[in-house]
C-alpha cells in the first residue's frame, strides 16, 4: 500500500543546536500514528517540516509517493496536510468562520455572504464529525477544547487528509480527551492519516496504531503498542528507568497527610468573585484555606478560572469582591511585592510570560525577585559576585541543564526554564505556594523531579495550593482536593475520598452529590 | 511574543565580537551616508570633499566651533540618557519636547522673578524648578499610564503641543520682553547666567552633561532599579511576578525622562538664550530619541551618539556657510544616516 | 458674544463644511496608518510621507499642469517612502520607532533641499485651484448637503478612497490578513498568510494614504508648497489611530472631530472678535489636543486597551515561538 | 540657491579690494517665501551694483543655538556684515561679543556696540491699506489674520482697522491669531472664517496666515492685502495691493555705515513710509470691484501728509 507520508534522513539545525539528526518516518493511510519524545527530542520540529512551516536541512519528504518541496504551509495544506499546533494558532481576535477562511486563496473581496457559507459548511463538517461548534463566535471567547475543535474543524475544512495534532490532550479534560480520540478515529477509518504527538503514554498505549519514539532529535524505534508497555516506552524515550508517577505518589503520602498537622490556615479566601481578561465573570464566590504542611489542589479544566485564581491569590489580578489573608491579615488590596515579602510564592503557570526573562542569564533569574535584598546587595548597588555564588548554587541543587550561570534563560528547554523557576521560588524564606501547572509540558523525568521538590516542599511545612488541570497529578499530590468548574469550587475531597473518577467527572462538570461540599470552610482545621 | 526582540537586542549586552561587528556596520554606514550627502551637494554645486573637508573645520576646526558643537550636545545628552532609561523600560516618552519647555519655562521664571542675590542660589533653585517642571510634566503622562493603560507615546506627543503653547502664551503675555516685536520673554537676572568657559564659550552645565554619563550608566548596570527597569522593558508580567511595582516604575521612569528633559530645558535657558525664549529648542526632544536608540540605549553609547549628531548638525552648518550649499541638506544628513546605520547595523547581525 | 453664530444652523453648516475639508489630509494619513498598525507595524514616518506627498504633487502639478497626475505623484512618493519604511522594519526587522522618525528626517532635509534648489530667488509658485463641484440633486439637502457635496473633486476622491479603505479592512481577504498579522503573526503564518507580505502591503497602503494626504492638503486647499507644510499633521494623525482605537471609523470620525474644534476655535476668534484680546489666543490653540487628549483617556478607562493589536510594533521572526 | 561671489569666503585679498564690503544675509526660511525674498532681493541688488560680497543662507535654523552657530560660521570665515533677516537679538549678541571685529544687524530689540536694529513699521502701511479696505467694503466688516499676537502683528492690524475707520466709521474688525507663522492651512481657514463672518476685505501677518489668506480670497472671490512682499502673483485678481517691506535703504545704509566706519555705535535703522522702507503697492489687475475714486484720493492724500511727517501713523503694540 502506499505510503501517506514518508520522511527520510530529515536533518534540521538551529545555529549549532541540530534539532532533528536525520530522522525517518513514514505513515500509512487510516493509521493513527502517536509521536513519543522528551522535551526537546524534536517532535514538534519534525512535523513542522511536514507541514511546511520550516524547510528542513537535509532530507526528502514525499507525500502519497511524489516527493515534495514545501517552501510554505500553503504548499502542505495544498497537498492535503493539516496541522493542529501545541500552542494554537488561531487569531483570538476573529470568529471561527475566519479563522477558517484565513490564508485561503480567492478572490479578494469577503462579503458577509461569503463568510456566510464558509459558516455553513464548517457546521456541515462540524455535524459529521460530531464537533459542536458555533462559527460565528469569536476565538477568544471559546474554552481551551473547543479552540482545538476549531483547529480540528479548520483542518478538515482545508481538506486535510493528513493529520497532525500536536500535543492535543495537553490541556483537555479527561472527558474531552476520551472524545476527541473516537472522532479522530472515525476520520482514519475514512482514510485519513493521523498524527498525534503526546507526553501521556496511556493514550498512546490505547489510541495508536504505531508509535514512533524519537530521542535528541533521532528515532529510537518505531513499534506497535501491543509490543510495548508504558515502562518500557519510559525508557525509550528518556533512556534510563524513570519512577513513575505512581511511585512517587505513594511515597508521598506515606510522608505526607497521614501525619500532617493541622495548625490554623496561612493563607485564605474568601467569597471572591472575580473578571476576566475580557470583563465576564471568572471567579464566583470561591472560598478556602491551606494550612502549614499541606497541598490543597485545585483541579479544573482550562477556561474554568484556574488562571484567574493563581492572579488573585498572588496579586496580579484584583477581585471584584472577596477577601485575601495571609497569617491572618488582610492583604486582597496588596500587590506581588507585598505578598512575596510576607512569603507567598508563585510558580506561575506561563512560566515563559511570568516565569524566566528570556533576555535575562539564568543566574538574573535566580534571584530576580530577590534583587537588591541582602545578600544581593543593596539599593544602591547590586552584588554580582553573591548572584552569581548563589546560581552556582541553585543549579548545582536543582540540576539545572546549562552551559554557565551566564547563559540566556531564553535558550533553555522547557523542563529546564520550570527548574529554574522552581529553584527560584524555593530558595526564598516561604510560608506558603501557589504552583500552578507546575509540570504543563514537561516529559516524565522532569515531571518526577518537580514533584519531588513539591513534596519536599511540603513536607518542610509549606502551605502549597496546587492549580492543575493534569489529573494524575492532583492524584498523586494532593492532600485535599477541590475541583474548580465554571469559576465555582464544586467539589472538596481529602485524600481519602479522592478517586479518578470522580474527580474526573467533577472537572467535566458533571454533578456528583455524594461529596460535593459547598461549605469548605466549616470543613478544615 | 510579549517582548519586542528588537528592543532585547537593543538592551541585551553585546559580545566582543559582536562589538566588532558593529562598529564596522557603523563606518560602513557613516561612508554609504557621506555617499549619499555627497551626491546632493553635488547636484546643489558644490564640491564634495572641500565641504566635508569644511564640515570638519568648521566644526572642529576652532576652540568656538568645538565650543559649539558641545552647546548642541549637552541638551541632547541629558535628554538622550533619560530616554534611553526610560526606552530600556519600553515606556516610550516622545514628550521630551515639551517636557523641556515646561523646565525651561519653569526655570525661567524663577530666574526672572525670585528676588535672590546670591548666583550659585538662584542658579540652584532654577535648575531645581526646571527639573520639578519637566519631572510633572512627564508625571502626568505616567500617571495615565500607570493607573488607566492610556498609551503614553499619544498623551507624552499630544501635550508637547500644549507644553508649547502653554511657553508661548507666557513670553507672550506675562513675561513678554519689553520692547521686542516678536515672541520673546523677559532676560533672566544676571546673577542667574551659568558662567562660560573661556575660549570654548560653553556653559557649565558640560560638566553637569558629563557627570550625568557615568551616572546613568551605574544606575543602570549595576543598581536594582536599572535592573527592575530591564526586566520591566523584557517582560512586564514576569517583572510585576517578581515583585517589581510596574505602575510606580511607569511614573518613576517618566519623571526620571522629564526631570532631565526638564533639566536641559533650564540650561537652555540659564546657559544658551539667557531669557525666556522659544528658540531654546527645535526639535531637541525628537533628535535625543534618535540620540538614545542610536546610543542603543546605552549612558556611553548617548554621548558618544549626542556628540556625533551634534558634529553633524554644526559642522552641516559650517559646510552650508563655507560652500555656500543650502542648509537643508544639512537637514537631510542624520536622516540619511541613521537609515544607513539601520541598514548596516541589521546586516553586520545576520552575517 | 453671540453663539448663534455659530451653533447657528446655517453657521454650523459652514463650520462643518470647512473642518471636513481641513481635516481631510489628516484624515487620509490617519486611515492609512491605521492598516499600518492593525497590522502591527508603528509607523512613525507619516509626517515625512505627508510631506514628500505634499512636494511632489506640488512639482508634478507645478511643471505638468495636471491635477490628477499631481495627485497620482504625491501618492507614488508616498509608495515609496512606505516601502523603505517596510524594508526598514519588515525585511531588517530594525526598531519601529527609531525607522519612523528617520524617514522624517530624511524627507524634512530632502524636501526643503529640492524646493529651494528648484524655486530659490524666484517669486512663490502657485498652482491652479480645483473648483468645487456641486453634487447635483445631493447638494440641495439641507445640513449634510452643503456640508458633504459642495466640495471639490478631490475631496470626493478622498471620501471614496478613506471609504474604500475602511472596507479593505473589514470586507476583504486582505483585510483578514491584516488583523491576523497584527493581532498573531504566528498564527497567521501557521494558516499561509505571509506575515512579511502582508505588513508590506499594508505599510504601501499607510504610506499611499499619507501621500494622498499630503497631495489633498498642497493641491485641493492650499495651492502653493512651503517648508514643513505638513505642519505636525502626520503626528496628529497617529494619535488619531490610537484615539479612533484602530476602527478605521472611528479614525476617520476622531480626524473630523479634530478638525471640527479646531475649525471651531478659530470660528470662536473670528465671531468673538474682541475675546482674543482678553482670552489668551493659546486656550484656543489648545483646544483640539486638549479635546483629543480628553476623549482618548476616557475611552481607555471605559473601554481598556484590548483594541491594540496584540502585535503592534513588534518585529516578526519566523520560527520563534510565542 | 547659494550665492558665493566668485572665491567665496577664501579669497580675502588684505587691503586691495576694500571698497566691497563682504556681506552675508542669513534668512530663517527659503526665497521663495515673501519674507526672505525681499530681505534676499535687496542684498542681491546692492551685490549687483558691487557694493558688497554677498553670501546667502537660507533655511536656517530656528533655535537660537543654531543661529548662533550660523552666524558665527560667517564671523569667524571673515565675513563684515552680517543681515541677520529675522528676530534673532540672542544670538547676534552673542556672536557679536565672541567676534568683535564683525558687525551684525537683526531685528533686535536692544542695541550694543555691533548690533544694530531693523525696524520693520510696516504698519504705516497697513493704514494706507486699511483706508482703502474702508472703501471697498460692502458688508462694513473687514479681518486680520496673525501667526502670533506680537507687537509686530498687533500694531498691522491695529493700523489697518484705524486706516478703515478713517474711511468707513461702520467698519467693524475681526481679528484671528493661529498660533503658527508657517501652517498656511490653518491661515486659510482663519481667512474663510472671517470671510463666513462677512468679512470682504482681509490682511495678514506671517508667512503661513498670508499664503492661506491669498488662497482664500482666491475661492471666495473677495478682496485681500498682501504681506511684506508683492503677493499679486498668488491672487492675482484679488489682491488689491501688498504692503511692501523693503529692505534696499535699510541694507544699504547699514553696508555704508560699515564701509565709512561709522555703523559703531549701531544705530537703529528705521525706513518708514517716507523713506521707502514700507510702501502700498497696489495691484494693476485687481478687478473684485473699482475703488472708489474718493477713496483713493483721501489714501494718497494720507499717504502724503505720512511722507511729509504732518501725520503719524498710531503705533499700537497691544498688551
Ligand atoms: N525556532 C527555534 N530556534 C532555535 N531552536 C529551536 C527552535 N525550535 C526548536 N528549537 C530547538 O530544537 C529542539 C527540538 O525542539 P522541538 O520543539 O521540536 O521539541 P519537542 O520534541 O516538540 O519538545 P516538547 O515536548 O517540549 O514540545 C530543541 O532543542 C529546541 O530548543
Ligand atoms: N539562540 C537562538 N534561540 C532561538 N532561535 C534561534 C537562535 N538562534 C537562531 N535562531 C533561529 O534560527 C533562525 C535563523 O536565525 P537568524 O537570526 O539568522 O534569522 P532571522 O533573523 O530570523 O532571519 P530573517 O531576517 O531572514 O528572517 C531563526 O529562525 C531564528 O529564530
Ligand atoms: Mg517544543
Ligand atoms: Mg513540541
Amino acid at each position: 500500500m502506499e505510503l501517506s507520508v514518508s520522511m527520510k534522513a530529515i536533518v534540521k539545525r538551529f545555529g549549532r543546536v541540530q534539532a532533528l539528526a536525520g530522522v525517518d518516518f513514514d505513515l500509512r493511510p487510516g493509521e493513527i500514528h502517536a509521536l513519543l519524545g522528551e522535551n526537546g527530542a524534536g517532535k514538534t520540529t519534525l512535523m513542522n517540516t511536514l507541514y511546511g512551516m520550516l524547510p528542513p536541512d537535509e532530507g526528502t519528504i514525499a507525500i502519497g509517493g511524489r516527493e515534495m518541496q514545501f517552501r510554505s504551509p500553503q504548499d502542505a495544506i495544498a497537498e492535503g496536510v493539516g496541522m493542529v499546533h501545541q500552542h494554537f494558532m488561531l487569531v483570538p481576535t476573529l470568529t471561527v468562520a475566519e479563522n477558517a477562511v484565513l490564508g485561503e486563496r480567492g478572490g479578494p473581496l469577503l462579503r458577509k455572504r461569503d463568510l456566510a457559507a464558509v459558516s455553513e459548511r464548517l457546521a456541515e463538517l462540524a455535524a459529521r464529525y460530531g464537533l459542536d461548534l458555533d462559527p460565528g463566535a469569536r476565538v477568544w471567547q471559546l474554552s481551551v477544547g473547543e479552540q482545538q475543535r476549531v483547529e480540528v474543524l479548520r483542518a478538515l475544512y482545508k481538506g486535510a487528509r493528513i493529520l497532525i495534532l500536536d500535543e492535543p490532550t495537553a490541556t483537555l479534560t479527561p472527558l474531552e480527551t476520551e472524545r476527541l480520540f473516537p472522532k479522530l478515529r472515525t476520520l482514519a477509518a475514512e482514510g485519513a492519516s493521523i498524527v498525534f504527538i503526546t507526553h501521556h503514554l496511556e493514550d498512546v498505549i490505547s489510541w495508536a496504531d504505531r508509535i514512533t519514539v524519537l530521542r535528541r532529535g533521532e528515532r529510537v524505534g518505531t513499534l506497535r503498542p501491543s509490543e510495548s508497555s508504558a515502562g518500557e516506552l519510559a525508557r525509550m524515550m528518556v533512556g534510563r528507568d524513570v519512577r513513575l508517577m505512581q511511585v512517587v505518589a505513594g511515597e508521598r503520602s506515606v510522608s505526607g497527610t497521614k501525619e500532617a498537622p493541622r495548625e490554623a490556615p496561612v493563607l485564605s479566601i474568601e467569597g471572591i468573585n472575580a473578571d476576566g481578561d475580557r470583563g465576564t465573570p471568572a471567579l464566583r464566590d470561591v472560598s478556602f484555606s491551606v494550612a502549614p504542611g499541606e497541598i490543597l489542589a485545585i483541579a479544573g479544566v482550562e477556561g474554568n478560572g484556574q488562571p484567574e485564581l493563581e492572579e488573585v491569590l498572588f496579586g496580579l489580578r484584583a477581585p471584584e469582591s472577596g477577601r485575601v489573608s495571609l497569617d491572618g491579615s488582610d492583604v486582597t488590596g496588596t500587590d506581588p511585592a507585598d505578598r512575596l515579602r510576607l512569603g507567598l510564592g508563585l510558580v506561575p503557570s506561563n512560566r515563559y510570560r511570568r516565569g524566566v526573562i528570556r533576555e535575562l542569564t539564568v543566574a538574573e533569574n535566580l534571584v530576580l525577585d530577590r534583587v537588591g535584598e541582602p545578600p544581593f546587595g543593596s539599593e544602591l548597588r547590586m552584588n554580582r559576585r553573591e548572584m552569581a555564588k548563589q546560581a552556582e548554587e541553585l543549579i548545582r541543587r536543582f540540576s539545572i541543564q546549562v552551559s554557565g550561570p551566564d547563559q540566556l534563560a531564553g535558550t533553555l528547554s522547557g523542563g529546564n526554564a520550570q527548574r529554574l523557576v522552581l529553584a527560584r521560588v524555593l530558595s526564598r524564606e516561604l510560608r506558603c505556594l501557589v504552583a500552578a501547572q507546575p509540570t504543563r509540558g514537561l516529559d516524565v523525568g522532569a515531571i518526577e523531579f518537580v514533584w519531588e521538590q513539591l513534596a519536599a516542599a511540603r513536607d518542610r511545612g509549606l502551605a502549597i495550593v496546587l492549580l492543575s488541570t493534569d489529573l494524575d497529578e492532583v492524584l498523586s499530590m494532593a492532600d485535599r482536593c477541590c475541583v474548580i468548574y465554571r469559576g465555582r469550587l464544586v467539589a472538596h475531597w481529602t485524600r481519602e475520598e479522592l478517586d479518578r473518577e470522580r474527580v474526573g467527572l467533577a472537572m467535566g462538570g458533571a454533578k456528583e452529590p455524594a461529596v460535593a461540599a459547598p461549605a469548605v470552610a466549616s470543613r478544615e482545621i | 511574543m510579549s517582548v519586542s526582540q528588537a528592543t532585547a537586542r537593543l538592551i541585551a549586552p553585546p559580545r566582543l565580537s559582536r562589538r566588532l561587528r558593529a562598529i564596522l556596520a557603523s563606518a560602513g554606514a557613516v561612508l554609504l551616508s557621506l555617499v549619499v550627502g555627497g551626491l546632493l551637494i553635488v547636484i546643489a554645486g558644490g564640491d564634495p570633499l572641500s565641504a566635508y573637508r569644511s564640515l570638519l573645520d568648521g566644526a572642529l576646526g576652532t576652540p568656538y566651533g568645538i565650543g559649539q558643537v558641545l552647546v548642541l550636545a549637552i541638551p541632547l545628552v541629558i535628554i538622550g540618557l533619560g530616554l534611553a532609561l526610560a526606552f530600556r523600560g519600553r515606556v516610550y516618552n516622545i514628550g521630551a519636547e515639551g517636557q523641556l519647555f515646561m523646565g525651561a519655562l519653569a526655570s525661567g521664571v524663577v530666574a526672572i522673578l525670585l528676588p535672590v542675590g546670591f548666583g550659585p542660589l538662584l542658579i540652584g533653585l532654577a535648575i531645581l524648578a526646571g527639573v520639578v517642571a519637566g519631572a510633572g510634566w512627564g508625571a502626568i503622562v505616567g500617571l495615565l499610564r500607570a493607573h488607566w493603560g492610556v498609551n503614553e507615546v499619544i498623551t507624552s506627543l499630544l501635550l508637547n503641543f500644549v507644553a508649547i503653547l502653554i511657553f508661548t502664551y507666557v513670553v507672550r503675555r506675562p513675561l513678554r520682553a519689553p520692547g521686542s516685536p516678536d515672541l520673546q520673554g523677559r532676560a533672566i537676572q544676571p546673577e542667574a547666567a551659568l558662567p562660560a568657559l573661556p575660549d570654548l564659550a560653553v556653559h557649565i552645565g558640560l560638566f553637569l552633561a558629563l557627570a550625568l554619563v557615568p551616572l546613568a550608566a551605574y544606575v543602570m548596570a549595576r543598581t536594582p532599579f536599572g535592573f527592575r527597569v530591564r526586566m520591566l522593558g523584557f517582560n512586564a508580567e514576569a517583572a510585576r511576578t517578581a515583585g517589581v511595582r510596574s505602575g510606580r516604575m511607569v511614573v518613576g521612569l517618566m519623571l526620571i525622562s522629564g526631570g532631565l528633559a526638564g533639566l536641559a530645558g533650564a540650561l537652555q535657558i540659564l546657559g544658551v538664550a539667557e531669557r525666556l525664549d522659544p528658540g531654546i529648542s527645535q526639535g531637541y526632544g525628537f533628535t535625543a530619541i534618535v540620540v538614545a536608540l542610536l546610543g542603543r540605549l546605552n549612558a556611553v553609547g548617548v554621548l558618544l551618539a549626542a556628540l556625533f549628531i551634534a558634529l553633524l548638525q554644526s559642522g552641516g552648518q559650517a559646510m552650508s556657510v563655507i560652500e555656500g550649499v543650502p542648509y537643508a541638506i544639512v537637514l537631510a544628513i542624520p536622516g540619511v544616516f541613521v537609515v544607513f546605520l539601520l541598514i548596516a547595523d541589521r546586516l553586520a547581525r545576520s552575517y | 458674544m453671540d453663539w448663534s453664530e455659530i451653533f447657528g444652523p446655517d453657521a454650523l453648516v459652514v463650520l462643518l463644511s470647512t473642518s471636513v475639508a481641513f481635516a481631510m489630509p489628516t484624515a487620509l494619513a490617519a486611515v492609512g496608518e491605521t492598516v499600518a498598525e492593525r497590522a502591527g507595524v508603528l509607523n512613525l514616518g507619516l509626517e515625512g510621507m505627508l510631506l514628500s506627498g505634499a512636494l511632489a504633487s506640488f512639482l508634478v502639478a507645478y511643471y505638468v499642469g495636471s491635477v490628477a497626475l499631481g495627485t497620482l505623484a504625491g501618492v507614488a512618493i508616498g509608495i515609496a517612502l512606505g516601502a523603505l519604511m517596510a524594508f526598514l522594519s519588515v525585511t531588517l526587522k530594525t526598531e519601529q520607532i527609531i525607522n519612523g522618525i528617520a524617514i522624517v528626517l530624511v524627507a524634512q532635509g530632502i524636501t526643503a533641499f529640492t524646493f529651494e534648489k528648484l524655486f530659490g530667488g524666484g517669486e512663490q509658485p502657485t498652482v491652479a485651484g480645483i473648483p468645487d463641484v456641486n453634487v447635483p440633486l445631493l447638494h440641495s439637502i439641507p445640513g449634510v448637503g452643503p456640508v458633504l457635496f459642495e466640495q471639490n473633486v478631490l475631496f470626493y476622491v478622498s471620501v471614496a478612497i478613506a471609504l474604500g479603505v475602511c472596507l479593505l479592512l473589514t470586507r476583504t481577504r486582505f483585510g483578514l490578513s491584516v488583523s491576523a498579522v497584527g493581532e498573531s503573526p504566528a498564527a497567521a503564518e501557521a494558516m499561509a498568510v505571509s506575515v512579511a507580505r502582508t505588513r508590506w502591503l499594508a505599510l504601501l497602503v499607510g504610506g499611499a494614504m499619507a501621500g494622498l494626504g499630503g497631495a489633498v492638503l498642497v493641491l485641493g486647499q492650499l495651492n502653493v508648497f512651503e517648508e514643513d507644510v505638513s505642519g505636525g499633521r502626520g503626528w496628529i494623525a497617529i494619535a488619531l489611530v490610537i484615539f479612533g482605537r484602530w476602527n478605521p471609523l472611528f479614525v476617520l470620525g476622531g480626524a473630523f472631530l479634530f478638525g471640527f474644534t479646531d475649525a471651531l476655535q478659530i470660528r470662536v476668534q473670528a465671531v468673538s472678535g474682541g475675546i482674543a484680546s482678553t482670552v489668551p489666543t493659546e486656550i484656543f490653540g489648545a483646544l483640539p489636543y486638549a479635546v483629543t487628549l480628553v476623549v482618548m483617556v476616557a475611552a481607555t478607562v471605559w473601554a481598556g486597551r484590548d483594541a491594540q493589536p496584540a502585535a503592534l510594533g513588534v518585529p516578526f521572526r519566523k520560527g520563534v515561538g510565542a | 540657491g547659494d550665492d558665493d561671489d566668485g572665491g567665496g569666503g577664501g579669497g580675502g585679498q588684505a587691503g586691495g579690494g576694500q571698497d566691497k564690503v563682504k556681506t552675508a544675509i542669513v534668512l530663517p526660511c527659503a526665497t521663495s517665501d515673501p519674507w526672505c525674498k525681499q530681505g534676499y532681493d535687496a542684498a542681491k541688488a546692492l551685490q549687483k551694483q558691487g557694493a558688497i560680497d554677498l553670501k546667502v543662507t537660507t533655511n536656517a535654523p530656528q533655535d537660537t543655538a543654531g543661529v548662533t552657530r550660523v552666524l558665527a560660521q560667517y564671523a569667524q570665515s571673515g565675513t563684515q556684515l552680517i543681515l541677520a533677516h529675522s528676530t534673532w537679538q540672542d544670538a547676534a549678541f552673542a556672536v557679536a561679543k565672541q567676534f568683535p571685529d564683525v558687525d551684525i544687524a537683526s531685528y533686535a530689540f536692544e542695541l550694543r556696540d555691533n548690533v544694530a536694529i531693523l525696524e520693520e513699521p510696516i504698519y504705516q502701511a497697513a493704514y494706507l491699506a486699511g483706508m482703502l479696505a474702508g472703501g471697498l467694503t460692502e458688508s462694513n466688516t473687514i479681518g486680520g489674520s496673525a501667526g502670533q499676537d506680537v507687537p509686530l502683528c498687533h500694531a498691522e492690524l491695529e493700523a489697518f482697522e484705524d486706516g478703515a475707520k478713517r474711511t468707513n466709521k461702520q467698519v467693524k474688525m475681526i481679528d484671528a491669531y493661529i498660533g503658527d507663522w508657517n501652517d498656511s492651512a490653518k491661515g486659510k481657514q482663519a481667512t474663510q472664517a472671517q470671510i463666513d463672518q462677512g468679512a470682504d476685505v482681509v490682511i495678514a501677518c506671517g508667512g503661513g496666515p498670508a499664503t492661506g489668506m491669498a488662497q482664500a480670497i482666491k475661492e471666495a472671490n473677495i478682496s485681500g492685502f498682501g504681506y511684506v512682499g508683492d503677493m499679486s502673483s498668488q491672487a492675482p485678481k484679488n489682491m488689491v495691493g501688498s504692503v511692501l517691506y523693503n529692505l534696499g535703504p535699510y541694507f544699504k545704509a547699514a553696508v555704508t555705515d560699515v564701509k565709512d566706519d561709522t555703523f559703531r555705535p549701531a544705530k537703529r535703522y528705521e525706513f518708514g513710509l517716507a523713506d521707502g522702507g514700507v510702501s502700498l503697492q497696489l495691484n494693476d489687475g485687481y478687478s473684485v470691484k473699482e475703488i472708489p475714486a474718493n477713496v483713493m484720493d483721501q489714501m494718497e492724500k494720507v499717504q502724503d501728509q505720512i511722507k511729509s511727517g504732518e501725520f503719524k501713523v498710531p503705533y499700537e503694540a497691544g498688551a
